[in-house]
């Protein structure tokens, strides 16, 4: 039965547009026990390097008005780890794969991409656009020649359908978009996080301990939007819109903006419920308004 | 397995200035939970986005109850609910105490507002149980040990009430050999009676603290440094879902 | 008698280091109303053009979670009016007159701020990044050399202390805050907006007309107080901070991070009294704390 | 002159679904209140950061009340306050009708939600008067214009009640000649009775709405376009602090 929510990014289709934003559902494990991880359209991982990575000294998070400051750092167990317990366990469920990869070096993200080449996953997405880390990640996301060389060099090793992850903390992001697709992604999913900080005057330091850190949330959502409604008019290929989206009147916002697909992120903290009942939102409202397929309103805002 | 819920307030008293237990109906949390595991609460003003741990400090048949400091924004809301007011919750999370084998020598250490999570645990054990209470000032709750027929001993570091001194000082001053040391308090107090438990060679378990964001595991927030023995470096557990209890021993302290 | 709240900047003497934010006060006489405009260390007004301006369509205002979206479009009486009628007004009273001005073209920068030389005002903040026109602002306010440049020829007109105020959409924040200042501005001011967007999913429109605007409010501020400390240890000039500024915590958490002074905007909105309160709420904790002088904490946080 | 403050909820019902009426404890606003002002109320919940504009609907000693439709987020919160229950207030605010000489013929001339702020207006008058309703359905306090002694005629467009059609029917087929229009309703209505009036050479005054943030004239958010008579183009004046009532003709309608 075709529920009009199906959704197409890069040839991969997914049975609703809604996928999880990286590093907030770790992959999926943990929210499986209260969610049922089929009712996804994907599942984007926390990011996976090729190495373990031991992550930033805690505190590591701080609560801001309306969102949410994290500087974990990328910790992860390395690809290996990743590959054994993670892809078995996601493959129990009728849910796209998507893996979000990280490296410091330009040759560690070939590496990692290299190696889920042959892996049994739908789709890789590349994260440039981390504020986290203090080699790679941001510094590759920003200047557009930059992008363009990264996305080229890491592209040869990938074998699925590639999804370039653009950093907001840029003058223009139409020029990184554009910059991004040139080198070969196949889709785009934006934003990252914006760097914030925030200091506790009475201990008089910062609460992180890596002093700044990616803020995320519902108070990132204009900006966030305002920039998918940008590259959605600037480049040719699908995006996955994300940054502060909690209900289904936000994606929904998303996707007239003219977004392919939305994540949820820091909602799924505030409501471990967010991602099913964005879903079932959705389907309400097209129901509501007679709506058969997303395609009717998608980027209807021009 | 852990439940996400909207729970009703059945009880919520300040017990000393400040402090308060709440209980709150939840009997889906009740069902499974264990001493020493927790609860995200969730703050009624939407514009604090995230949960609030906190320590069960006692599990009945259809209720859980916690006891919380007013420290910031949530707490603070949390102090406002009345009786019948529904609050969403996540729970329970976390490991849990492991209970000993049975004719251990138990000793039960507890600071602060480390004192209300040990409780459901003291509960469990009818004998061979010493607790040891440290209060900055007054104490509360010593007495819901005491009526527990548990030997109860307390410290007071400003002297005004029990022993003028600290939980480490009561430690000292053990008649028994302990067999399993069981602490939660604040992480100065951890850390000084988990190298007294290294130097006695008795193994302890500590319950700890770190900021979360999701509580289930999934964010990696919560980091601490664990070591395990024959491992060559530490590395960050997750405090959520690798703890909030850990062995004393495996915690690398400095930091 | 000293309260230990005076604040000098480029040489002009604060009674306390709370300003307003530039549109978000007027000219301080419709607040006039219902606070005592003498409590105010300074009062920055409306950015003034040489000529009128009439301003975009309607609306102009998005509510957002902790936020707002304005697209004002910088609607302004031209500065003979201000001139005339707010000078006077605002010169009733014993706080600091901080001129705002903007312009479509360096030229009338330059003949703006050459109107203001023979005024009775204290400052200039030249606002070189308002998202909301189409020329000018934001143009001027992203690129170091443009920036540099602009700062060079409109000072050479400017006979009061300049402040110059940044736009945040930049990828390195620092490096405008240095074009800035080696462009010859006496302090900096920021932050101003950032571009922002929100739509009516049932209407299926933005809700500006203009459809994106400038994103202000609490939901800005971890990223306001990130650039305020990246800048305060870039540049040796004094900062002017803001961006969400609702509480005293607020404002203290932007002097730790370096700020000389802190403008309150989007606040007044939410909390006509939020000025006083912030005022009085940092005399309560420099009291209850012991500081005599703000000079204390001022960039503790290294 | 204008206060902000913090008022007690008096009464609260809804008229007809979806229709509240709130009567807030405000001395200070009730003093200098006029018809035609209006409120602005903060909602309960801080992440809506903007108060809404309410017009007055009647004034008492000590007393405002307002009547208002829940259509989003904020009016939605002021359902939800109980008697006695306190929210943030400012007012009053705009500038109000402008009475007209005493033996001018008035007709008020209100649709749907821009009924009730004609009510206070309608108080002060007591012969000469006649008030057109329009609803689009069924009619809600058509009675309090009746009460007042007033000659009311009602139409709906769905025909359920009254005349069926709109306020610009009823005015075609007003008996006597209009000595001044007061109006207030969807913009739509405004501009087509607007055109009337010009078209028969009456004043009138309109009441306008538009977003708003600040409320006193210090934003410039409010904007309407006017062109006064004499000015060669139109500006944008501020409906919060140069209206909301403004003449009919120097709206310039066409956006
Ligand atoms: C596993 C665990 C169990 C706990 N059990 C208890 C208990 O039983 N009783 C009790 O009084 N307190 C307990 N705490 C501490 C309690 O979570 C904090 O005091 C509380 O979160 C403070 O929230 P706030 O909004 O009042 O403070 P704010 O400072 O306004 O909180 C801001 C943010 O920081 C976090 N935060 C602040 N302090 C702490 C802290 N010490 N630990 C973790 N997060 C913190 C908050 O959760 C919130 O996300 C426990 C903490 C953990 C991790
Ligand atoms: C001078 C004036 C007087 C008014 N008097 C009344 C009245 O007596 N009764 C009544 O029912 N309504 C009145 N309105 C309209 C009323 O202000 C809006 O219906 C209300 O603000 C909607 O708020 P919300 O949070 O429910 O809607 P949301 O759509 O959630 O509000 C989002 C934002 O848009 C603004 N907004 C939405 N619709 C309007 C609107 N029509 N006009 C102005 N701002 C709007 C809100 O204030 C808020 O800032 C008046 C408006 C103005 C300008
Ligand atoms: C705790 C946390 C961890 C994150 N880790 C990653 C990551 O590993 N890789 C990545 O590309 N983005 C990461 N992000 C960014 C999110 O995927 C997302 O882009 C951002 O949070 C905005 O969406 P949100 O507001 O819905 O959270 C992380 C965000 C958070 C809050
Ligand atoms: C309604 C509105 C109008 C503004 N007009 C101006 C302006 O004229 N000139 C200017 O430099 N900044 C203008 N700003 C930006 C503010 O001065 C300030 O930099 C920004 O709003 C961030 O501060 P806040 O979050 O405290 O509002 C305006 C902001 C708002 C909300
Ligand atoms: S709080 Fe998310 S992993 Fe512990
Ligand atoms: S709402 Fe600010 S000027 Fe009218």
């Amino acid at each position: 039965m075709n529920s009009g929510m199906e959704t197409t990014i890069a040839g991969v289709t997914w049975k609703n547009p809604v996928t999880t934003a990286s590093g907030t559902f770790g992959s999926g494990r943990e929210y499986g026990e209260l969610i049922d991880l089929n009712r996804l359209g994907a599942i984007t991982v926390k990011g996976v390097s090729e190495e373990a990575w031991k992550g930033n000294p805690v505190p590591r998070l701080a609560e801001t008005q309306s969102g949410l400051l994290n500087s974990i750092g990328l910790q992860n167990a390395g690809a290996k780890h990743f590959i054994e317990n993670d892809i078995p366990f996601l493959r129990q469920y009728d849910t796209k794969i998507i893996v979000n990869i990280c490296g410091h070096t330009l040759s560690q993200y070939c590496a990692v991409a290299e190696r889920f080449a042959g892996c049994d996953i739908d789709m890789l997405e590349l994260n440039i656009s981390c504020p986290n880390v203090e080699e790679g990640g941001l510094s590759f996301g920003t200047d557009p020649h930059v992008v363009e060389r990264v996305v080229k060099a890491v592209r040869h090793y990938v074998k699925q359908p590639l999804i370039v992850k653009l950093s907001p903390e840029v003058t223009d992001i139409t020029e990184v978009a554009r910059a991004a697709v040139s080198g070969g992604a196949d889709a785009l999913s934006l934003i990252n996080t914006l760097r914030g900080m925030k200091i506790d005057i009475h201990k008089r330091r910062p609460i992180l301990a890596s002093k700044i850190g990616g803020y995320s949330g519902p108070g990132i959502m204009p900006v966030a939007l305002r920039m998918v409604y940008e590259v959605c008019h600037s480049v040719d290929v699908p995006v996955i819109g994300m940054g502060g989206i909690s209900t289904f009147e936000d994606a929904l916002q998303f996707i007239m903006a003219g977004a392919q697909a939305v994540a949820v992120g820091t909602a799924n903290f505030h409501n471990p419920y967010a991602t099913v009942e964005i879903i079932d939102g959705i389907r309400k409202y097209m129901k509501e308004n007679r709506i058969s397929s997303l395609e009717e309103i998608r980027g209807c805002i021009d | 397995m852990s439940t996400y819920c909207t729970a009703a307030v059945i009880n919520h008293e300040e017990i000393i200035p400040g402090v308060w237990k709440i209980e709150l109906s939840a009997p889906e949390i009740a069902k499974t939970a264990r001493p020493g595991q927790f609860i995200q609460l969730y703050p009624p003003d939407e514009r604090n986005l995230l949960a609030r741990p906190l320590s069960l400090s006692s599990i009945s048949k259809e209720s859980v109850t916690v006891v919380y400091r007013v420290v910031g924004q949530g707490t603070k809301q949390f102090s406002c609910l009345q009786v019948d007011d529904m609050v969403r919750v996540m729970g329970p999370l976390g490991n849990g105490f492991t209970l000993p084998d049975a004719g251990t020598q138990n000793v039960i250490v507890g600071g602060g507002l480390g004192i209300p999570p040990l409780l459901e645990l003291a509960k469990r054990f009818h004998e061979n149980t010493v607790v040891l209470l440290g209060y900055r000032d007054d104490p509360f709750m010593a007495e819901d040990f005491q009526r527990l027929g548990l030997e109860v001993h307390i410290a007071s570091q400003s002297g005004n009430y029990g022993f003028h001194g600290t939980v480490l000082d009561l430690l000292e001053n053990l008649t028994l050999p302990a067999g399993m040391i069981f602490a939660c308090g604040p992480r100065q107090m951890l850390q000084s009676v988990s190298m007294w438990a290294k130097g006695h060679n008795v193994p302890i378990q500590v319950s700890l603290e770190e900021r979360m964001a999701c509580g289930l595991g999934a964010c990696l927030g919560c980091g601490v440094k664990i070591q395990k023995p024959g491992e060559q470096d530490w590395r960050y557990l997750r405090v959520c879902k690798d703890g909030p209890v850990f062995s004393g021993e495996e915690v690398v302290w400095n930091e």
